[in-house]
């Protein structure tokens, strides 16, 4: 098993992640209509789609073009709260960041914590106020851990998806305190948050794709 | 489920806007490459951009307009415009004495309207926010920044158009947008569940024979419910609330403006305005004026909302000028009758 | 059973009526022991008067306006008013140079209009009536007059008020109405049944996933009945309907008007409009003007409908001229964004 | 058994009659609903309480002033079809008419039979047409007959009333050609027309009375 991804294989990991953000539309959509508004898995989707066609279309040449052109493409076409957190995700981590060809876990785990902290800043929420940040810190946790570990690349996307799984579920338990959810007070324990579902998501389609192509 | 008279759920923002335009294209000009409309005049003032979620319109498609905005960016069903479409539309206006950026105070819009004015301002183009939170139900008023905005934003924003129409520098128009977020105070009453605009799916489920108090739109829980009783007995527990939080004494002057939901009739909110202003005239309130229309309308909900606007001298002068655009139009208060 | 926003079923078009004057005294006085408003302005020229049963608001209570009637009478709920009613309402305008009732073609206004008209002849007061038949789904063309009056009678009244504006006599404001009665053509989809405004009960059962042309809005039957498709496939059929009925050839101007029932959103009409644009423009039928409003609405009935007015240089002297009720705003054409 | 009503009974089986028709409000309504727009229980109800308060309020010295409060009460308060069409059933019928003190049956006909062809007159209706006038018409036919034997005041209406009825029951195998229900075309076959079930309420109700009162 390869411990690295070239560009390309990047590119035709997120189209796999596309794919499957795409094929969770309804399943975002029920979780976000209990404590949400209802339209976060329509406009994953949308955004997806449209990554789907950028990144199909395009020809990068280090990974940094590939997740700057995800980052743009949910930022420009998604809208809600999440299109601005998910722009961030895939934008900060890279800002500033020299071209990078051949991407292993060390580049995956450094680029993901900055856009962790920027995704912290930008949104203001903590672990425990049921966003995204419940399945997102831990999965990012997880990938620094490995990566400093000396784990393989698989292995450090083993774990983070497990840990963004478990973060979702975490979110359960915790009252909300951000976004719409927020309204519900109290009433929002017991439920998802649409957000984290989604980390997981793209997390599990990672290491999925992992799986089966390196 | 409702049948919705769309083409498709992904198609139906810009297609509403298509049709939008054939009807209006006097007015209107589309923004090139995203959901968004500007006015065709532009006018050497700061230029008001506005923008949010679609579903609930006639905001926000219609308060492009004469003494409105000057260009409204248009999410997808209830999600903030992305930023970029934001960006698109503050530039195709007259920008060069800056942009107030007027948006209710959801997640969605505060992070992507301020991540808007931030890159604006990196270009060097003056560029402001605004965010309306008139919801008196969605937080208690020590928290009134945390509120929700619903209908009150027509009123800031027209109060904000007429300011900037009279010429008033991007500071004057940015604070007399903000008191009049502050002075406007909003309460709801759902007594059924809309539908979602894309799916004709209901929003949530309700009990019959309710009403709830200060739900939000997409059914987010409100205050407090009741059984449904009467007109005029839902009005006396909303105009209660209102007026505890308003902390308006008698002899204020306000402005009053009853919205109504989708699948509630003109018939209907005649009778709510005609208790609210029984109400004000007892309390000594003084009624500036007093409107009925459907401006913010959660697409096939049962129900209404009651905004007052407390006002002074300043507020009054803006609020007495006409606004126009096809969704919203209002007379100016000096001539009856004209817009 | 929908809970409707009322007090009594008694008392709603009194309560509403007082809604509504609460709102709107600068402009109108309600005219004394009956369900009626009329203008405060009293000009010179034809007095226009209509009137109807109550239940589609903003039709007919806010037909009252500049550029528009100077005085309505308000039946119940979907009964024709009094003819005690008409003539009080008749007589509290200035009516010196006589007075044009413009209703709808239905059994009761035609017996009440007429016989107050006879009833104010007597009187030595110049009264005649005019009775709108645009629906064209409830009579064959050659039976034209039989035919009911829907959306239609907004664009007859708002010719008629400005005809009585530019100071023409009453035989020349009556025969201009009654052009723009037969140049008006309407035909309606009913998506979903309404609810009667008085107890809140279903007006009628409808299969879900049908879409009815040409219903009444009381649910009589209409012209033919398809499963629900997409907006644009419901355009289609109406527009093909409505064009052979109204036989424009390519170059005709025509003005349009999109009307939406009370559970279908400005989202939706701005969808259907859309597509009532592309077809015109494919036919080469000139659009004149064009505008989506809620102004006949069924009660929480889903649909809309289409009028389409044939436009010759007369009609169009008068279709541009502004008008304004606080329910009915139509700027101008001229100068557009003025009422 | 009297064979004449004294003015003050008139207003009393009035009276009576008001109150029948307003307690058929829901009846009228369901049948109006069918095949018109279901109002008409509503405004013959508005009308016939506002009847009853008229009737109640005012003295009357012959019964030419209590058929013309009825007509001109029901003309001014209901509106509709149906208020112009029962204010013409009560006004046209005294139009012209010398005081009369005691009512019998031969000025009951004469009354109601030039009210009918006033009501031919103002609604063009003719028998068939399923309207009022295939119940008004049969039962007027009655009190004529009646009338012109010599038969009894309470015979005449015990034999108008149920003509009346017959005439409404024959609304079911008609067409409308008038009104709302017009629309309906052959779909308005089966059902009864509301006006004439409401000319049946009160010819029975005028019966009901005299029989338990005279
Ligand atoms: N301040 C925030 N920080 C981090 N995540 C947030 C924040 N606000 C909202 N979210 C995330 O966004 C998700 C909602 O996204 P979405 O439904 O797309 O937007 P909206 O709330 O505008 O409808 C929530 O489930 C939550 O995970
Ligand atoms: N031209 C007419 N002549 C006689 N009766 C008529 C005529 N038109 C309608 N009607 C009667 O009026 C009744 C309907 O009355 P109503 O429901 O009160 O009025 P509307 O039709 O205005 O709703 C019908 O049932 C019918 O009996
Ligand atoms: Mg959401
Ligand atoms: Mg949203
Ligand atoms: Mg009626
Ligand atoms: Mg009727």
């Amino acid at each position: 098993m390869k411990n690295f991804m070239t560009t390309d294989e990047l590119k035709e990991m997120f189209l796999y992640v596309s794919q499957q953000v795409i094929e969770s539309e309804k399943f975002l959509t029920e979780i976000d209509k209990k404590i949400g508004d209802g339209d976060h898995g329509i406009i994953m989707s949308l955004g997806f789609k449209e990554v789907k066609n950028q990144l199909s279309a395009g020809n990068f040449y280090c990974a940094n073009e590939v997740f700057k052109t995800i980052g743009m493409t949910l930022l420009d076409t998604m809208g809600g709260a999440s299109g601005v957190l998910f722009g961030t995700i895939f934008i900060s981590g890279i800002v500033g960041l020299e071209p990078v060809e051949h991407i292993s876990l060390p580049e995956f785990a450094g680029i993901f914590e900055r856009s962790l902290a920027a995704l912290k800043k930008r949104g203001k929420a903590n672990i425990g106020d049921k966003t995204m940040v419940d399945a997102f810190e831990p999965a990012v946790a997880a990938l620094v851990e490995a990566a400093d570990k000396g784990n393989s690349l698989i292995d450090g996307f083993e774990s983070a998806q497990g840990r963004a799984r478990a973060g979702m579920e975490y979110t359960r338990q915790c009252m909300a305190r951000f976004g719409r959810a927020k309204s519900y007070g109290r009433a929002s324990i017991g439920v998802e948050d649409a957000g984290a579902a989604s980390i997981w998501i793209i997390f599990r389609a990672m290491a999925e794709w992992m799986r089966t192509h390196l | 489920m409702l049948n919705k008279i769309i083409n498709s759920p992904d198609e139906i923002v810009k297609q509403m806007i298509e049709g939008y335009l054939c009807a209006n294209s006097v007015l209107f000009d589309a923004v090139p490459n995203t959901n968004g409309i500007v006015l065709k005049e532009k006018k050497t003032k700061v230029a008001i951009v506005t923008g949010g979620g679609a579903g609930n319109e006639p905001w926000n498609i219609g308060y492009a307009g004469y003494g409105l905005a000057d260009g409204v960016a248009i999410g997808h069903v209830y999600a903030a415009p992305p930023t970029r479409s934001i960006i698109s539309v503050a530039k195709a206006t007259n920008y060069e004495k800056g942009i107030l950026f007027i948006a209710n105070n959801y997640a969605g819009d505060v992070l992507n309207f301020e991540l808007a004015a931030e890159l604006l301002q990196m270009e060097g183009i003056k560029a402001r926010c605004v965010f309306v939170s008139d919801d008196v139900a969605s937080a208690p008023p020590e928290n009134a920044d945390e509120r929700r905005g619903i209908a009150g934003i027509a009123l800031v924003l027209k109060i904000a158009g007429a300011a900037a129409d009279a010429g008033l520098d991007l500071d004057r128009v940015e604070q007399i947008a903000k008191k009049a977020n502050r002075n406007i105070h909003t309460l709801s009453a759902t007594t059924s569940p809309g539908y979602m605009p894309n799916t004709g799916e209901a929003m949530f489920r309700m009990d019959e024979n309710t009403v709830e108090i200060g739900m939000g739109f997409n059914g987010e829980p409100g205050i407090f419910r009741m059984k449904f009783a009467g007109a005029d007995k839902i009005v006396d527990v909303m105009m209660d609330y209102l007026l505890n939080d308003l902390r308006a004494e008698a002899g204020r002057e306000v402005a009053v403006f009853v919205n109504g939901f989708g699948l509630t009739g003109m018939m209907e909110l005649c009778i709510v305005n005609r208790r609210v202003g029984q109400i004000l005239q007892e309390k000594g309130i003084v009624i500036h004026d007093m409107f009925i229309d459907m401006l913010f309308v959660p697409p096939g909900a049962g129900g209404f909302s009651i905004s007052l606007l407390k006002l002074d001298d300043e507020l009054k002068q803006y609020y007495d000028c006409p606004a126009y655009s096809p969704f919203f139009r209002k007379a100016g208060l000096r001539r009856p009758g004209v817009l």
